[in-house]
């Protein structure tokens, strides 16, 4: 599996409970594989997907955020996934200018039953990510003060 | 400028290299344009300070930080329960030294605010801020006189001056292309001491210099009557609600005051371990007091301002010997976005309780 | 205006030496009672047996209670400083550090932050006779001041408590109730705001009741404590009943930070929460100006 | 009769409906007006409506609902009445529009580059205008300014001078300064690449106080006093001086603001530390324009980001 040379990245992934995330499962009962850089946060809804969420995640630190929901005139709940599709799309014009590649942030659509078409996702996004490398974290933060994450670790 | 305190003489041209010696044993922090902005940044070694620049901010973060850890804690385990974490507090590590060249004097005096507070005064020194008066005691401070005032200045009005010495360990004043330092304390005579003493001529240079720019400051108002005149206005709601009408409350003025002091203190935690965090806050916010069961003793921005003024004019003073907690650097004044003129309101106070 | 020249005078020293007022003590929570839905009681040790030795405080003074990643929050110490087994802590359920204090149960740890504040002047109250008048929470820094004064039961006059919450099940500190009015040296009178099934003690709202037990004004002092509203006519009330402000005191609540006259923003005019209060008589609110 | 008079007449004709009409008054310095609240004639001494109008009188509507305020407006101020409208943050019957041809504010920052080594704004003693140019009294003797050079950036691609929605328009409708916004300057921006603008974000935001000045002079910031960024639950924002923490609420601003941003600019005019946070509003705007045709604050038609089409025509859905 070529994407999963080197280093595993930490790539954050939206799903909505009832196409994608039960895509993934689809995927997983499949034994589908899959590269294993994907972290999945199970939302009820795309439009439940605040594009601060994806913002979060990517100053945050993640190297990619994908997000996947049904696929339109699908939604469980008629019409949030096209709500999601005006905020995410226009999300998009913000990445470029604050200084984050856009090609780090995806969305998408897969079904409950596209097993395969959840793998083909993984796997080209996480490719993606891997082709762009680690994302640089944003410089200016006061470290140690703030968190001692080290210091967690002791026990 | 004194007659008996020692002065000193560097050019411009040998101030970077003065500096970068200095920078050896401490942070040293200087004005630098950044945009339209100036403010107070570690200088680089080599790197002139700009004392052109009249900074936007004033410096008291280098002793009173936007944000501080107090301390840190983490989860250990129990001796006796391995399974049980308890928090184990680790206090943040002690500050390294710290000049800062190039001050406003109004960024000196507005320490002097803080200092009585965070010496305790209130529990009569019982509790004293550790943690502000460690960064003070190592914060040495090098004010450069102002050469001119700004429309918002006002520091002679609560008994500064563009030259005023006070909380000052070296006043610089611009003479003969460098400048004469005054050396007010023991810090600051070590801090001078490779430098050679000023000659005659450039003492009375610098002298000129400071009694020009104090002959072209406006007339200092008269403020004398303010703390009773707010104390007396604290229920006229109509006054305060006008006097704010145009404010946003935002906290630019806060934050970007000398003397505000007040502070927040919150946790940051990632669940098994964290900090507490001790940050800037802004009396203007409803959220400063704001209590958890939905009560506000403050809801109206009037409410807001009224304290922020009251503070400084008149409950400050009250408990410290009658010194204002303002040093009249006017930054408030100026970078405002909607304008508002403290002067204004003082003044306007005092006008009104004189009419009631 | 005064002015201070020289800087060397004016600086201050680094405060080696002096104790870290921000540094909570770790203690360990020895019991948790449930007193009402909203209500829980801490007893808590401090974990360095010296540190808990040596811990003396005044009653109605108060104390920060940590939750280490969530905040701290203030509170008044409820138990006597005559009973020195334990600090006691009654926290009302409101905002997230109080959440947070409710998940904790006996075991665990709190950081501790006290004794802070001012506190009943009990010594001026020597030879008095004693009106305690508390509604919900509010009982709670009353109950250090009663207990205190029921262990040196003898520098006391006649001692009285109206204590009154909305329904039995808001009445807290119920276990101690059978022995508090079963007490020869309390007179203590129950009060509920509306009828319910199987209360036997008095039905009506607290400054209603006290007007009813007309206590007497002579030689005696007031102590009130509970939420705005009921402070408000139980004021009216005692006044009525020719209570001076000097005889009445109250304990107050603000949101409080540092806990010690520092961070600026429980002040009521020049008067800081923290430091000069929470304990004022009425005299004191009266010249105070009126932002509570 | 002057603007200053026509607009002192309209708003004394207007006053005794209304509780207070907000306009600019004579402010701290010569170079800024102050916001002033107008509720008799004695508060009209030293009213302005020009070139120091800068401040957005819009901001105070939503705060004084309930009552029927008058506004003097220029026309990005009328674009904010017509967006706070439209989203039924306020009642139009409770706006008294009163417009005004408006030919650009000043920017300060552009006069202190002006001024360069003369003095600093803050020392300016008097100011007058004189044609295209403006008259600066300083320490070191006049300077004169050409006004476009010290006019604000947002005033050079203004399509929208004048107060379209005003109940009152005083004077003469002027053209706009440009015919259509290009988002030029954020092309140019976006040009300089992601590297470089991640290092210009994190100079910029470390110089940042943390004051909210830019959300409170935000005319559409309406849920300020409930801001998400001091909220403890969800925790979106440290209490951290950190510069990731600060660049987010910026985040929070401009993504709460896409669709919704008449491009007034008073958030950048209002950073004290002058960070060009408009940018990134400006950035979102530009892509509902691309996306929806949407121009906030101009009609009345759904923001776009409040509704949807099943099919959209400008959206390419993935095919991968």
């Amino acid at each position: 599996m070529s994407v999963l040379e080197g280093k595993e990245l930490r790539i954050v992934g939206f799903l909505c409970n009832w196409c994608s995330y039960g895509g993934a499962d689809t995927a997983g009962v499949g034994r589908f594989t899959q590269p294993t850089d994907l972290r999945i946060i199970r939302v009820p809804c795309s439009g439940r997907i605040n594009p601060l969420f994806v913002m979060k995640a990517l100053i945050g630190g993640a190297d990619g955020v994908l997000v996947s929901g049904c696929h339109p005139r699908d939604c469980h709940y008629a019409e949030g996934n096209y709500y999601a599709r005006r905020r995410l799309e226009v999300l998009k014009g913000l990445l470029p200018v604050l200084g984050i590649n856009p090609s780090r942030f995806e969305y998408t659509w897969v079904s409950a039953s596209e097993g395969q078409r959840w793998q083909h996702v993984v796997e080209t996004f996480t490719a993606r990510i891997h082709a762009l490398g680690p994302a640089q974290a944003f410089a200016g933060t006061t470290g140690p003060a703030n968190h001692n994450r080290a210091d967690a670790m002791v026990s | 400028m004194s007659a008996e305190t020692v002065k000193k003489f560097i050019s411009f041209d040998a101030l970077p290299g003065f500096l970068a010696r200095a920078a050896e044993h401490g942070t040293v922090y200087a004005p630098r344009r950044e945009g339209s902005a100036v403010v107070y940044r570690p200088l680089k070694p080599g790197d002139a300070p700009e004392l052109g620049a009249r900074p936007t901010e004033s410096c008291k973060h280098v002793v009173f930080p936007r944000s501080e850890t107090l301390f840190s804690f983490a989860g250990k385990a129990d001796a006796a329960q391995p399974a049980v974490r308890r928090p184990v507090l680790t206090e943040s590590p002690e500050p390294g030294p710290a000049v800062v060249f190039g001050a406003l004097s109004c960024d000196a005096r507005g320490f002097l605010a803080f200092d009585p507070v965070y010496k305790g005064s209130g529990t009569g020194g019982a509790a004293a801020d550790t943690y502000y008066l460690r960064r003070r005691s190592r914060t040495l401070l090098v004010v450069k006189a102002c050469k001119s005032a700004l429309n918002t200045c006002f520091c002679n009005w609560v008994g500064g001056g563009p030259a005023s010495a006070q909380g000052a360990d070296v006043l610089a004043v611009e003479a003969e292309q460098g400048l004469v330092l005054d050396i007010l304390s023991e810090q600051g005579a070590i801090f001078a001491e490779t430098l050679p003493a000023a000659s005659e001529g450039q003492v009375g240079a610098a002298l000129a210099a400071v009694k020009a720019v104090e002959d072209s400051l406006p007339k200092a108002a008269e403020l004398s009557a303010a703390p009773a005149a707010l104390a007396s206005l604290f229920s006229s709601a109509e006054f305060w609600k006008n006097e704010s009408a145009h404010c946003l409350y935002c906290g630019a003025c806060t934050y970007l005051c000398p003397t505000c002091y007040c502070f927040n203190i919150t946790d940051e935690s990632d669940g098994l371990s964290g900090v507490r965090l001790r940050s800037w806050d802004n009396c203007m916010s409803p959220l400063f007091t704001l209590e958890a069961s939905g009560h506000n003793p403050r809801p109206n921005k009037a409410d807001r301002l009224k304290n922020r003024v009251g503070h400084k004019f008149s409950y400050y003073p009250s408990l410290h010997a009658g010194r204002f907690s303002c040093c009249g650097c006017g930054r408030c004044i100026k970078s405002c976005p909607s304008s508002v003129d403290i002067r204004k309101i003082v003044l306007d106070a005092v006008k009104e309780a004189a009419n009631v | 205006m005064s002015e201070q020249t020289g800087a060397t005078a004016a600086r201050p020293t680094n405060g080696a030496g002096t104790r870290n007022p921000y540094l909570p003590m770790p203690a360990r929570v020895i019991e948790v009672i449930t007193e009402t839905p909203t209500i829980k009681t801490f007893r808590v040790v401090l974990e360095d047996e010296q540190l808990m030795r040596d811990f003396t405080f005044q009653p109605g003074q108060v104390g920060q209670l940590s939750m280490f990643g969530v905040g701290e929050s203030t509170f008044v110490i409820n138990s006597p400083p005559t009973r020195k087994e334990y600090l006691q802590f009654s926290v009302m359920r409101a905002g997230e550090n109080t959440t947070a204090l409710h998940s904790l149960s006996a075991g665990d740890t709190v950081g501790v932050r006290a004794p802070l504040g001012n506190c009943f002047p009990y010594d001026d109250m020597k030879g008095k006779d004693i009106v305690f008048i508390g509604g919900g929470i509010g009982m709670a820094p009353l109950r250090t001041l009663l207990l205190f004064m029921l262990d040196n039961r003898k520098d006391y006059g006649k001692i009285r408590l109206l204590y009154g919450a909305r329904s039995p099940q808001d009445m807290a500190f119920s276990a101690e109730l059978p022995d508090w009015l079963g007490r020869a040296d309390l007179e203590c009178t129950l009060t509920i705001d509306r009828e319910a099934e199987g209360w036997q003690h008095k039905v009506g709202l607290i400054p209603n009741v006290l007007l009813e037990m007309h206590p007497d004004p002579k030689n005696c002092v007031a102590i009130t404590c509970g939420p705005p509203i009921m402070i408000k006519f139980t004021l009216q009330a005692l006044e009525k009943l020719n209570f001076a402000p000097e005889q009445i005191y109250t304990t107050l609540e603000k949101r409080m930070k540092c806990g010690i006259g520092i961070c600026g923003r429980c002040n009521i005019g020049n008067k800081y929460v923290c430091i000069d209060g929470p304990v004022f008589s009425m005299a004191e609110l009266n010249a105070m100006p009126n932002e509570l | 009769m002057s603007i200053q008079d026509e607009l002192k007449s309209a708003i004394m004709a207007a006053l005794p409906d209304l509780s207070c009409v907000i306009g600019w008054g004579p402010g701290p310095e010569p170079l800024r007006a102050a916001p002033l609240f107008i509720r008799g004639e004695a508060d009209l001494e030293g009213f302005t409506a020009g070139f120091l109008s800068v401040n957005n009188p819009a901001l105070y509507l939503p705060s004084l609902k309930g009552s029927k305020v008058g506004i003097v407006a220029k026309g990005c101020d009328a674009r904010s009445v017509g967006q706070l409208v439209t989203e039924t943050l306020i009642k139009r019957e409770e706006v008294h529009v009163i417009g005004y041809p408006c030919g650009g504010v000043i920017d300060v920052d552009k006069v202190a580059a002006g001024l360069a080594d003369a003095c600093e704004p803050g020392e300016v003693g008097a100011l007058r205008e004189d044609g295209d140019d403006v008259v600066l009294d300083t320490p070191k003797g006049e300077v004169r300014l050409a006004k476009k050079d010290v006019t604000a950036d947002k005033c050079g691609r203004c399509t929208f001078p004048n107060a379209e929605n005003a109940d009152v328009f005083v004077g003469i409708r002027r053209a706009p300064a440009a015919a259509e916004d290009t988002y030029a300057d954020i092309a140019e921006f976006e040009a300089r690449g992601t590297e470089e603008l991640k290092a210009f974000w994190e100079k910029e935001m470390s110089r940042c106080i943390r004051c909210y000045a830019c959300r409170n002079a935000c005319p559409l910031c309406v849920c300020r006093d409930h801001c998400i960024a001091a909220s403890r639950e969800p925790h979106w924002v440290s209490q951290a001086d950190d510069v990731p923490d600060k660049l987010f609420f910026q985040v929070i601003h401009a993504v709460h603001l896409s669709g919704r941003c008449t491009g007034c600019g008073e958030c950048e005019r209002a950073c004290p530390l002058g960070i060009p946070v408009l940018k990134l509003k400006r950035a979102l705007s530009r892509r509902v324009e691309n996306l929806f045709g949407y121009k906030a604050g101009i009609g009345t038609e759904t923001p776009p980001l409040l509704t949807f089409a099943i099919e959209e025509s400008t959206i390419k859905e993935r095919d991968w």
